[in-house]
Parts: structure tokens; C-alpha cells; sequence
């Protein structure tokens, strides 16, 4: 099963046959980068497999997200896309006893504000909402209160979550450990470029990404191959005009 | 009813017996297939002339010449059975049930096409029918998946699953025989061979030109496809055997005539010689009637009524749909996703477009599997661990059986040599029994679920 | 070859043997919508290869891009995507003679200008470039003078030129025929949040793309699926704030 | 030079004669070949204890068990041949001239590495090798394309292209088993088989475990890949028959002592006594040196040495290499492409990395193709169509020659029944010389270039 029979059978099926034959299918995987597993088994595929209509794309972070998501995909009746990131496997998180019922469910298409605050949005998916909400704790040292935006799907994007975020802080970082060119940022920019919103943005809207590289081996390439939390802190801070 | 000995209709590959050589042959089932025969290449002769008109766009591959295969498989094919094949589609849509004027009026393009127009010629759907489908090979992985889902089910249906010579090349198709054959799936896969891809003939683009034999380790016949009756059997033969012993594959020997789509002459990669000579020599309309008569089912007038009642039918559709018009372009928008979570869509430029759903007004509606059709079988591995715990408990039953014969202890059922409880083995997939502990040499295969016989191919190494 | 081996294979390798092999190869084939096809044929893959480090990849439009920017990809060593576009296989553009000299190459990584002008610059590829410069004409009639603008390299992205006819003009529109999220003039959007050439804008960048659907086969609806002269002509009057 | 035969080494498939029985061994292959196939394990102990230490990190596939392998096929290959391999790389990687230094270097990530650490376990490349591939089955279709190259520069290499017994249902194999036919490629297809995929035996994840037929109509030899005599022997014939012949797949039956990566105890699915008695029956390092010893070519004394010498080596190397250091953050942004056009690379945050190449200070260079390297021979279908073209002007002179015996006129070189002359066949691909007009019916096949015998696995249908 290839990008392109995901694409091409999974997604455009219910629009070639005019809703005659929808695909109520699960594709489900590690997604991006993993620990010192070099350039082929690092890539993250929100932003290619989110360009296309037809498919659902989710990205959960945490236990909640993992959980909901993947048994809303589950019952969905259309092809969705379940973005696992294999580092976040192995770690624990505390939840909610609603969390664990059988018919707990997270709604696609819907971010989460993990964190209020009324000086900056940071939005982020998978593992990157981690940096982002470490970057919100640094700041808040610094007296500033970042709001956190989980993305948890990338299609569709819910940009209300983000404008209404935004009229409020009137600052924006993103935050992805994906290539920057026409990933996920790039389309929250263009996005803002074309809503009323624009007008709420105090400073230009700046992308935190993986660098633009295949993911090296070495460890401290590997490291500084994608944004961490001080990277976060100082983007937000030159957004902010704090620096 | 009528009895009729076929000549030099099929090859076996890894199958102890083909299909029966005499077949029966009733007026009905005759007129009824002569008929199909007849609609369906004049159903291409209408849309060859439409295309030509510019009321068809884009691509269009006619399927004149194999009609046969067609036809002769949904002869014997039942309504819980399924079918899937490329974009060659025409026929397969039109006999699993898509009217002429739903398929017509499809290419054309508009509403009342089965697609309201907005598949076109190569995506096409009907009940149990998965569809055209332009990227060459795709179908087949898919129709496999189909045949999980009968087995999954348990329906007692049967997937088609059909593939060009071309096709038959593409890596999708041999790892879908992989897994069919691991799996025991009901699956048939169809190489229709008309002795082309898409302007290639098959000795450039094959290593291997005996597509029946290319699956391997999958029993295969060779069919000539151009005879309704030798399909219709072997068709028949297929389905016994995916329901009892999993996979086979069939090569259907055949030809076509027009080129590959309506852009291609056809005529620079082969000659016109050998075209005409197919046409008079082999052609399966013609060699059908011939039958016919000869059996005396239906005389040469009758068969002309039905010729003539065809073409009349088919030009008053022609000209029925030329009146049809294209959706609204509120359509552009609409069934993008089943369940849509995003009210607006967005145009050219901005979200100004709003998504609706017309499934529930189309030919057929979004379908969920009801909780009660849920079923809590194994499938893949652990179906493969199911079928291992059968046999091992078969081979328990046995030796008890044996032991209690000779008057020993049964031992509980257990067997492990050095006593261990069966379930120390880590060897499970998750979810499955515990079964025997293994020797140490590599492991021999359990029977896959449903095959009663091992493979075969592999065991003929020459010195 | 699947686009995971495009990626996988060719794109990564230079890197990951630091240099010590290089994959001199040529992707090329026709990319994007062609007539009556489809949504299974119809799909441009400039996005998805562009979000990709490793590769070069170019999208020609007219005779001279076709001729010039497959020769530069043929010699260059590194591994390059050319996209053509099939419904312009058949189109005849006239050429200067020196376009058929057996050296004649388009450098890749250039925009081009094809047309100058001062009041809003429009940046397209491909088939869209023919859209862009009719849009161009009817704005002429008007008194606009456009800018167009054909970015021939999607890979690197050529943003100095656009950003220098931005520093002219000030009003910025793409347009593609692909599907707008995560795609081509998403990344510009993003480029110019961050960069000075930001505040250059008198107006967000919009963006004109393929309709967020796959591609339809009825022919109204097709028509529709992708930006024509008028969209293109009433975006860059609303940019311009003329309507 | 003692001489010994071989026994129960090999299977054949569609091949009419295997390798020879009976080999020579002297002294000094037998040593060098001892020597490197305790420094290949050797290596593994080393990197199994780095891993153990946390100095080697992600994926680690250690080839322990395997060693007979990678040693035997060197042992014959030349410096003009070429090998592409898996994720399973470090043995391949020392065998084709990287340093065990270098190796494991780049294993630990330093500096010093191959790929000066950029790489890292799965991605090691050297003259001629083509490296380890982190995608299942991606090096198979590169392989064949390394043989297309080596056919083209006629320069007389061939490609050796290894993958494993799961990787051996990927459809890409398929895909290159069919080119490689068609072209008549120097490609060996080898399949190490170890018995399992990633914790899948091969019984879970092939319909047929006969790997070495599974080119089906590409003829294939079974080879005890324990027994490095064997391996080297095979791989010798292997190499003429691809030479001559084109594609040959190679099964060697192997085993891997370790899990599948050092996160895999490999426990969970075999038991401890299966890999015991492998271990203990057949040991490729520990049956070779009671061959060696049996044959008198070396002494118990002098192979020890060799283990002591090999393992203080490594350890020296294991101790040194920890005192480098990674490559500065300034590599980051080196060498992602060959010829940069964006100086600029976009950090985290940013444009604000400056792209480099440190090729040159590298173990290679960026090679271009030169000029004079280009050359105009026919490939694919001109290749085919080249071969068409000589199979028709050698029976047209066969047929002449005979004409002139028997004293009939030689018609000038043309045989078109109708008097056609040759060229009227419009089945000719671009490029292509004109070539015999075809009868009407389906084409057959001329014969693949370099091909002499028609493959023969598909003339036997069993009715
Ligand atoms: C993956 C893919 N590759 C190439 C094509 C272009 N193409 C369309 S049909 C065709 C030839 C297939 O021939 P065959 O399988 O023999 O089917 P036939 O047309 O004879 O029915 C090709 C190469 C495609 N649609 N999809
Ligand atoms: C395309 C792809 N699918 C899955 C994987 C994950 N994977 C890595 S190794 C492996 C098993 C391959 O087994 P085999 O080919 O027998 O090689 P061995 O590890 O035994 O040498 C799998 C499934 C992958 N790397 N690439
Ligand atoms: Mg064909
Ligand atoms: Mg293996």
C-alpha cells in the first residue's frame, strides 16, 4: 500500500462514484521522527497526505488524543489518516477516568487549548505540542502567558480554534517537526493571509519547523534537526518584539 | 437443453483436473448470453461514435472484442459475489447491473449518469460491483481486500478480481497473491489477456507470457476467452475452487480490437492483418451464434430480431441522454467526504463553496457495516494462529485417540516432550490460542485456513 | 517507483552518504489535470515534491521552460522532478532561435518574469502561467498593469524575484492548479510572513488554486475545478481593492 | 591446494546443471576467508556491546550467523562488480572496503564514520556499494538498475542485489525480476533467507518458501548459506550465468542468531533451543574451521591466533573510535545536494543555515558521468528491439544459406511471404531498425538479448 493507493483508491472513491461507494477505512502508523533512525525512517507525512481532499488526517499528541482519535477514525465512515508518533509510544500519560470508557471518543477536525493564555498562540500537532508547551512554561517565567494549541487533526485544520486564539493574543507561532516548505504552518499562514483575522495579528505569523534536511544519524545534528524549546521561546519572543 | 463438447479451451497449471469438457447449453441461458453479448459491444459502438461526436471526453477504452469474458463470467456469478477490474469497465458495469443508460449517460457526462457524471468512463460502481480504476494494478490489492471481507463475513461470496496482461506486471498484483494464498482468501484473480498494454505487446512488457501460471504457488487455468461457454465453465471451476481451497488465478486468452482508448489507431504497434484475421477467425459474438444455430437452440432469424432490437434500444438511448443534462454546479462541492466536518469548501479562490451530500438521491447510499454484521473472527494472523490451533488440536485428538487405543495415558491433552504446558511458547501473535511448542528447526507452516492441500510448485527442484 | 522511492531513495541519499554518492537522475512525466481524465489522473504532485529536501524540482510551462529546464535537470547531478503538463504537450509556443541551440538551458531555481508590470505582481506555474497572463490582459484593459510571474523551479523556491516585484507593487496573488492546503502558494504566503518584503504588502497575498475537491469528469464542473481569467482577474481587483 | 566435494549444498531450479561438486580450497583463501569472517562477527560483538552502552543508537540489525554469506560472495566478486543491500549492511559494507573503523564509526556516530555519521547503521556506502537501505525491498529495483548500468558501460560487472526472506513479497522484487528478464540484466538476485521477517517466520509471511524459485521464469539456486565453500562456488556459477545469461536468484538458507534488531530479544517468536542447535549444528565460522582443520591447510594453533589478533584489533579500534567526535552543527546543512542553488538552508527558525559540501574531505566524490562515458547503445526496448533485429538477420541468413545449398535464389535477403518488404511491420518502437513482418497472429518472442535458452518454467501444464 503506497501514498499514492491511499490516495487514489481510499480518498476519491466517494466523490468519483457521487457518494455512491464511501471508504470507511483506517490507515494507521509511526509518523515522523523517531530516535536515531536516520533520513529514511524520519519524514512527517501530515502535510502531504492532508493536501488531499478526501481524506481525514489526525495527529495525536497524547494518551487522550490517541485513544479518542483513533476510535473516532474508527467510526467514521471515511478514509482517515492516523499520524502516530513513535516516541510518543513509550511515554505515559495521566488521564482522565472518561478517557478510558468504551465509548469515549476525541471529534476530527477539532484542536485543543492545552494551555489558556492571552499574550500568544502556539500551535502545534504531535510531538511538537510537547516543545510548545515547555516553550509556554519558559515563558511564563518570564511573566508571558502562551495560549497552546493542539492541532490534533490537519484535515480538516480548525482554523476558528486558531482566529479566536488569535483575536485575543494577537501573536501566532507554529510549531512542527515536519519540512517547512508546504507543511502545516505554511497553510495556517495563507490561511490567515485570506481571513479577517489577519487584521488581529499584531506581528507576522513565524513557523518553528524541522530544519530543511533528511534527518541526520549523529546525535546532536539529530537533535538540532528540529526545534526544541528554546527555539519556541526565542521565536515567541521576537514575535512578541521581546528581544 | 443441449450438450456440447469444448476443444482446446483451457490449460491447467498446478490443478489436478480442469473444468468438465462437455457443458450443457439451455435456449434461455443462450439467448440470454447472445444477447449481452450483443448489448455490450454495441453499447461501445454507441459510445465510440459519441466520443467521436466530442460528447465523450477523455479517456475511453473499449472493450470490443473480449466480450466474452464478460459476459461468460457474470453468467454464473450470484448477487453476493463481487467484481472489480480497471478502467476497461464498460461491460463489467453494465452486467453487474448498472443500466445502458446509467453507464451511457456517464461517459457523457451527465446527471443520470451512474456516477451523476462525475467519474466518467472509468469509475463506474454497482452493487457488489468495486468500480473501474485508472491506475493500472490497483484494483487487484483491493479486490483481495474484498474477498478478505467475504471470508470475514462469511457470505459465501466470491471476488472477482480483474487485471490486464499489462497489469499483470505490477508488483500490487504479486503481493496480492501473497497474501490471498496465505490467507486462503475466495478470491479470483482474472488476467484478461487481449496481447497488449497500452501500445506494448505482451513479449515486451512479460517475462512470462503464461499469465495463468504466474501465480506461482496459486493454481491457474488457461482459458480461451473468446468462447462464452469455455469461460462460463471455467468461471463455474473458479468458484468451487476459491470457496474450497482459496486463490486461483485465470488467464483469459482474448483480443482487442479498437486501440488501446479512443486517442490510440490501434495500428502502430500491430498489424491490420492480425486484426482482421482475429475478427473473422476467433471472434465471440460470431463463433457464439454459429454455436447456436448449429445446436439449434434459436434460428438465424431470431437471432437477427435480437441483433436489431439491440441497436434500436441502444440508439434510442444514445439519443435519450444527448437531451440529459450535466449536475448543478453546486455538485462541485458536494460528497466530498461521506460525513463532512467542514461546512465550507474551498473555490478558487476562498471558502465560498458548501459541501452537500446527494448519495441518498445517487443509485446507491453510503454504506456503514451495522454492529450486527460485526464479527469477532480472526482474520490474517490471527486466522493463520486459529487454523494452527485447529490442526494442533487435531493432532492431540489423534494421539490420544492413539494412545487410548494402545491403553496408555492421555496425558491431558498435552504433548509438550519435556513437559511443559503448550502455552510457554512465546510464538503468538496477540489475540491467539497457545498452541504446540515448536522443534528446533525452523518452523514448518501450518495449513492455511480453508487450503487442503500444500502447495505444489515449489517441490519440483531439478537435481 | 512509487513516490516514496523518489524520496527515499533519490532524494536522500546524497545527504545521508555525506556526499559521497550523488543520484543524477531525472523524474520527469506529465503532472496535474488533463481534459475529461478525472480525479484518479488528475492530481499536481508540485506540492508533495517540493516539501522534500534532496530533490529539485521544476514545473515548465511554455516550449522554452520544457526544453531548457529538462536539459538543466539532465546534466545536474543531484536528482530533479520535472512536472510537465499534458494538455500543453500538444500547444506551440513561437521561440527564439537560440532556444534550439543544443546548449540552451533554463538554469533551475529561476523565476522568470513574463511579463512586466507595476501594480500587482501574479506568481504561477505551469498551465496556470497561461491563466496568469490572460488575467494580465483583461487587467491591462482596466489600467492594471500585472506583473506575472512563472516560478519554472518550485524547489528551490525563487522568492528573491518575487519579492522584488512585490517591492514594486505591493499587492501579491498566486495561482495553481493544484489544491490549495499545503500547497504551492501556501509556502509563498509563509515566506513572506517572514520576511521583510512582509511589510512591503498593502494587502495579504491571495491565493487562487484548484477547487478543494478531486478533480470532477463532467465538464462544467471541471471547467470549474480550476482558476480561471475571471477568478484570477476579480482576485487581484479585490487585492487590489478595486471591487 | 586441497581439493573437497561439496554435499548437499545446492537445489537447482529451470537450470540444467548447478555449480560444480567439487571445490579447491588453498591455504591462503582458506585463511583470508576464516579471517574475515571472524572480523565480521567480531564487528557485530563490538557494536552489540556500543549498543549495549549507549553509544550506537535507532536501529542496529546485527548479521551474526550470517557471516558465510557476505563471505563466500566476496570471496569472487571483483572490483568491477557491484552489491546493493539492506539494513543489514556492516558485514557487506567491511567486505567492500570500508574500514571496520569507518564502520563502526559511523555506527557510533562520529566523525570518522563512512558516512561521517550522518548515516548511521542502515545507510554505509563504498566504491561499487551501493549501501544498506532502510526500506524493505527498495534496493532490489535500484540493483537491477545498477545492472542496467553495467550493461550499458559494458564493462563486464554484474550487480548482486540482496534482500531478505520477507522482503521477498514485496512487489518491487517482482517488478525487477521482469526487467531484469526482459533486458537480460547481470543481476543475482540474492535472497538471504534467515527464516524470519521482523519476528514473522517465513511460513506467516510467504505463500511459497522456496525463495529461490520465486523468479519463477528467472532460473534459481537453493545454496547452504552456513557453508561458505558453497556460497563462494554458487556465487562463481551465479556470476557466469548472469554474465551469459542474464538474472539468476540465489536462496541462501541462513539463520541470524540475534534478534531482528538489537529492540528484539528475538525470543518472542522462536525458541531458545532453535537457535541453540543452529548454533551448535551449523556454526558457518565453527564448520569451516574443522574443514580447515580436516584438510590440514592450518592448525588449531594458528586459527586461534586469528581470533586473538581480530579481537584485540577490534577492541582497539571499538576504544579508539570513542574518543571522536561528531561532526560540527555546521554539517547539518552540508552536502544535501551536489550542486546547491539556494544558499540559504531554513534552520528551526529560519533561513538561517548556510548549506556546504565536504564531499571532498569525504571518502568520495560526487562522480558525474564523463562525456566519454556516455555512450549509444541501445537499453529496454531498443535493446529488445536490437536483439529482435539480429535474432531476424541471422535466420534470414540461416534461411539463405540454406536457399543457397539447395541451389534456389536468395531473394535478396527478404522473407515477407506477401512480398511485404520488411519495414511495412509498424510494430517497431521509436529508434528501432525495421524488422520481419508479423503473421497475424499474437506476436511470439524473439529472443531477450543475451538470453540463449527460452525460459522453461512455463511449458508445463500438467493437462
Ligand atoms: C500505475 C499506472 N501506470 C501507467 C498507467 C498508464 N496506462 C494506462 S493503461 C496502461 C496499459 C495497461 O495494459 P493492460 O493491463 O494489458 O490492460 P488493457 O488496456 O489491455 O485492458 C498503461 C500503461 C496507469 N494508468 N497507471
Ligand atoms: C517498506 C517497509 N515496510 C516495513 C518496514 C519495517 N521492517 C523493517 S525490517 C522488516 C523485516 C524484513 O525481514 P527480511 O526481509 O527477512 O530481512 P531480515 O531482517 O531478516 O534481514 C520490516 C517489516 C520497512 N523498513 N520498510
Ligand atoms: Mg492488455
Ligand atoms: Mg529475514
Amino acid at each position: 500500500m503506497n501514498d499514492r493507493s491511499v490516495i487514489n483508491s481510499a480518498a476519491k472513491t466517494f466523490y468519483m462514484s457521487a457518494g455512491a461507494v464511501n471508504v470507511p477505512i483506517v490507515f494507521r502508523g509511526p509518523n515522523g521522527a523517531s530516535a536515531g533512525v536516520a533520513a529514511q525512517h524520519s519524514q512527517c507525512f501530515a502535510a502531504w497526505y492532508a493536501h488531499c481532499p478526501g481524506l481525514k488526517v489526525v495527529s495525536p499528541y497524547d494518551t487522550e488524543d490517541a485513544r479518542g482519535l483513533l476510535k473516532s477514525a474508527i467510526r467514521d465512515p471515511d478514509p482517515v489518516v492516523v499520524l502516530e508518533n513513535e516516541l510518543m509510544y513509550g511515554v505515559a500519560f495521566p488521564v482522565d477516568e472518561k478517557v478510558t470508557d468504551v465509548d469515549f471518543l476525541v471529534p476530527l477536525g477539532k484542536a485543543k487549548i492545552m494551555r489558556p493564555g492571552k499574550d500568544i498562540t502556539i500551535v502545534a500537532h504531535s510531538k511538537a505540542v510537547e516543545t510548545a508547551l515547555l516553550s509556554a512554561a519558559e515563558l511564563a517565567k518570564k511573566g508571558i502567558e502562551a495560549e497552546v494549541i493542539n492541532l490534533r487533526s490537519i484535515r480538516p485544520l480548525d482554523m476558528q480554534t486558531i482566529f479566536t486564539s488569535v483575536r485575543k493574543t494577537h501573536h501566532l507561532i507554529t510549531v512542527e517537526n515536519g519540512w517547512p516548505q508546504h507543511g502545516v504552518g505554511a497553510e495556517i499562514c495563507a490561511r490567515f493571509m485570506e481571513d479577517p483575522a489577519f487584521f488581529e495579528l499584531d506581528a507576522p505569523v513565524w513557523r518553528c519547523c524541522g530544519v530543511d534536511v533528511p534527518m541526520p544519524y549523529a546525535k546532536t545534528l539529530e537533535l538540532n534537526a528540529l526545534p526544541r524549546e528554546p527555539d519556541v521561546t526565542a521565536a515567541a519572543l521576537k514575535v512578541l518584539g521581546k528581544k | 437443453c443441449s450438450t456440447l463438447t469444448l476443444k482446446n479451451t483451457f490449460k491447467c497449471y498446478e490443478l489436478e483436473k480442469g473444468p468438465p469438457m462437455d457443458v450443457e447449453l439451455s435456449r434461455e441461458d443462450a439467448l440470454k448470453m447472445y444477447t449481452q453479448m450483443v448489448e455490450v459491444r454495441r453499447i461501445e459502438v454507441v459510445c465510440n461514435n459519441l466520443y467521436k461526436a466530442k460528447h465523450i471526453r477523455g479517456f475511453c477504452h473499449l472493450y470490443n472484442g473480449q466480450e466474452a469474458v464478460a459476459v461468460g463470467m457474470c453468467a454464473v456469478l450470484q448477487k453476493k459475489d463481487s467484481v472489480i477490474t480497471a478502467y476497461r469497465a464498460h461491460a463489467w458495469t453494465y452486467l453487474m447491473g448498472v443500466s445502458a443508460y446509467g453507464l451511457i449517460a456517464e461517459l457523457v457526462g451527465v446527471k443520470t449518469g451512474c456516477s451523476r457524471g462525475k467519474g466518467g468512463s472509468m469509475h463506474t460502481y454497482g452493487d457488489n460491483f468495486y468500480g473501474g480504476n485508472g491506475i493500472v494494478g490497483a484494483q487487484v490489492p483491493l479486490g483481495a481486500g474484498i474477498a478478505l471481507a467475504h471470508q470475514y463475513k462469511g457470505d459465501g461470496g466470491v471476488c472477482v478480481a480483474l487485471y490486464g496482461d499489462g497489469a499483470s506486471n505490477q508488483g500490487q498484483v504479486f503481493e496480492a497473491y501473497n497474501m490471498a494464498k496465505l490467507w486462503g482468501l475466495p478470491c479470483i484473480f482474472v488476467c484478461e489477456n487481449n496481447h497488449y498494454g497500452m501500445g506494448t505487446s505482451i513479449h515486451r512488457h512479460a517475462a512470462l507470457t503464461d499469465f495463468y501460471m504466474r501465480g506461482q504457488y496459486i493454481p491457474g487455468l488457461w482459458v480461451d476467452g473468446n468462447q462464452v461457454l469455455a469461460v462460463r465453465s471455467a468461471t463455474q471451476f473458479a468458484i468451487d475452487h476459491a470457496k474450497n481451497c482459496g486463490p486461483i488465478v485465470l488467464e483469459m486468452s482474448t483480443y482487442r480490437y479498437e486501440g488501446h482508448s479512443m486517442s490510440d489507431p490501434g495500428t502502430a504497434y500491430r498489424t491490420r492483418d492480425e486484426v482482421q484475421t482475429i475478427r473473422t477467425k476467433r471472434d465471440p459474438i460470431e463463433s457464439f451464434r454459429k454455436q447456436i444455430l448449429q445446436l439449434c437452440l434459436a434460428d438465424e432469424e431470431e437471432l437477427k430480431k435480437i441483433d436489431a432490437k439491440v441497436r434500436k434500444d441502444l440508439q434510442a438511448i444514445s439519443k435519450k441522454i444527448l437531451k440529459d443534462r450535466e449536475v448543478g454546479l453546486d455538485e462541485l462541492a458536494a460528497d466530498i467526504y461521506s460525513k463532512n466536518l467542514e461546512p465550507n469548501i474551498r473555490g478558487v479562490s476562498g471558502f465560498n463553496l458548501k459541501h452537500k451530500n446527494v448519495a441518498d438521491v445517487c443509485f446507491g447510499k453510503a454504506r456503514r457495516t451495522p454492529p450486527s454484521e460485526i464479527k469477532d473472527v480472526p482474520i490474517g494472523d490471527a486466522a493463520f494462529a486459529a487454523a494452527q490451533k485447529k490442526a494442533s488440536e487435531e493432532s492431540k485428538a489423534r494421539k490420544a485417540a492413539a494412545a487410548a487405543a494402545k491403553g496408555k495415558d492421555g496425558k491431558d491433552g498435552k504433548d509438550g516432550k519435556d513437559g511443559k504446558p503448550p502455552s510457554d511458547d512465546n510464538d503468538k501473535p496477540k489475540d491467539a490460542e497457545p498452541k504446540e511448542a515448536k522443534a528446533a528447526e525452523p518452523p514448518k507452516a501450518a495449513a492455511p485456513p480453508k487450503e487442503p492441500a500444500p502447495p505444489k510448485s515449489g517441490d519440483k527442484p531439478k537435481s
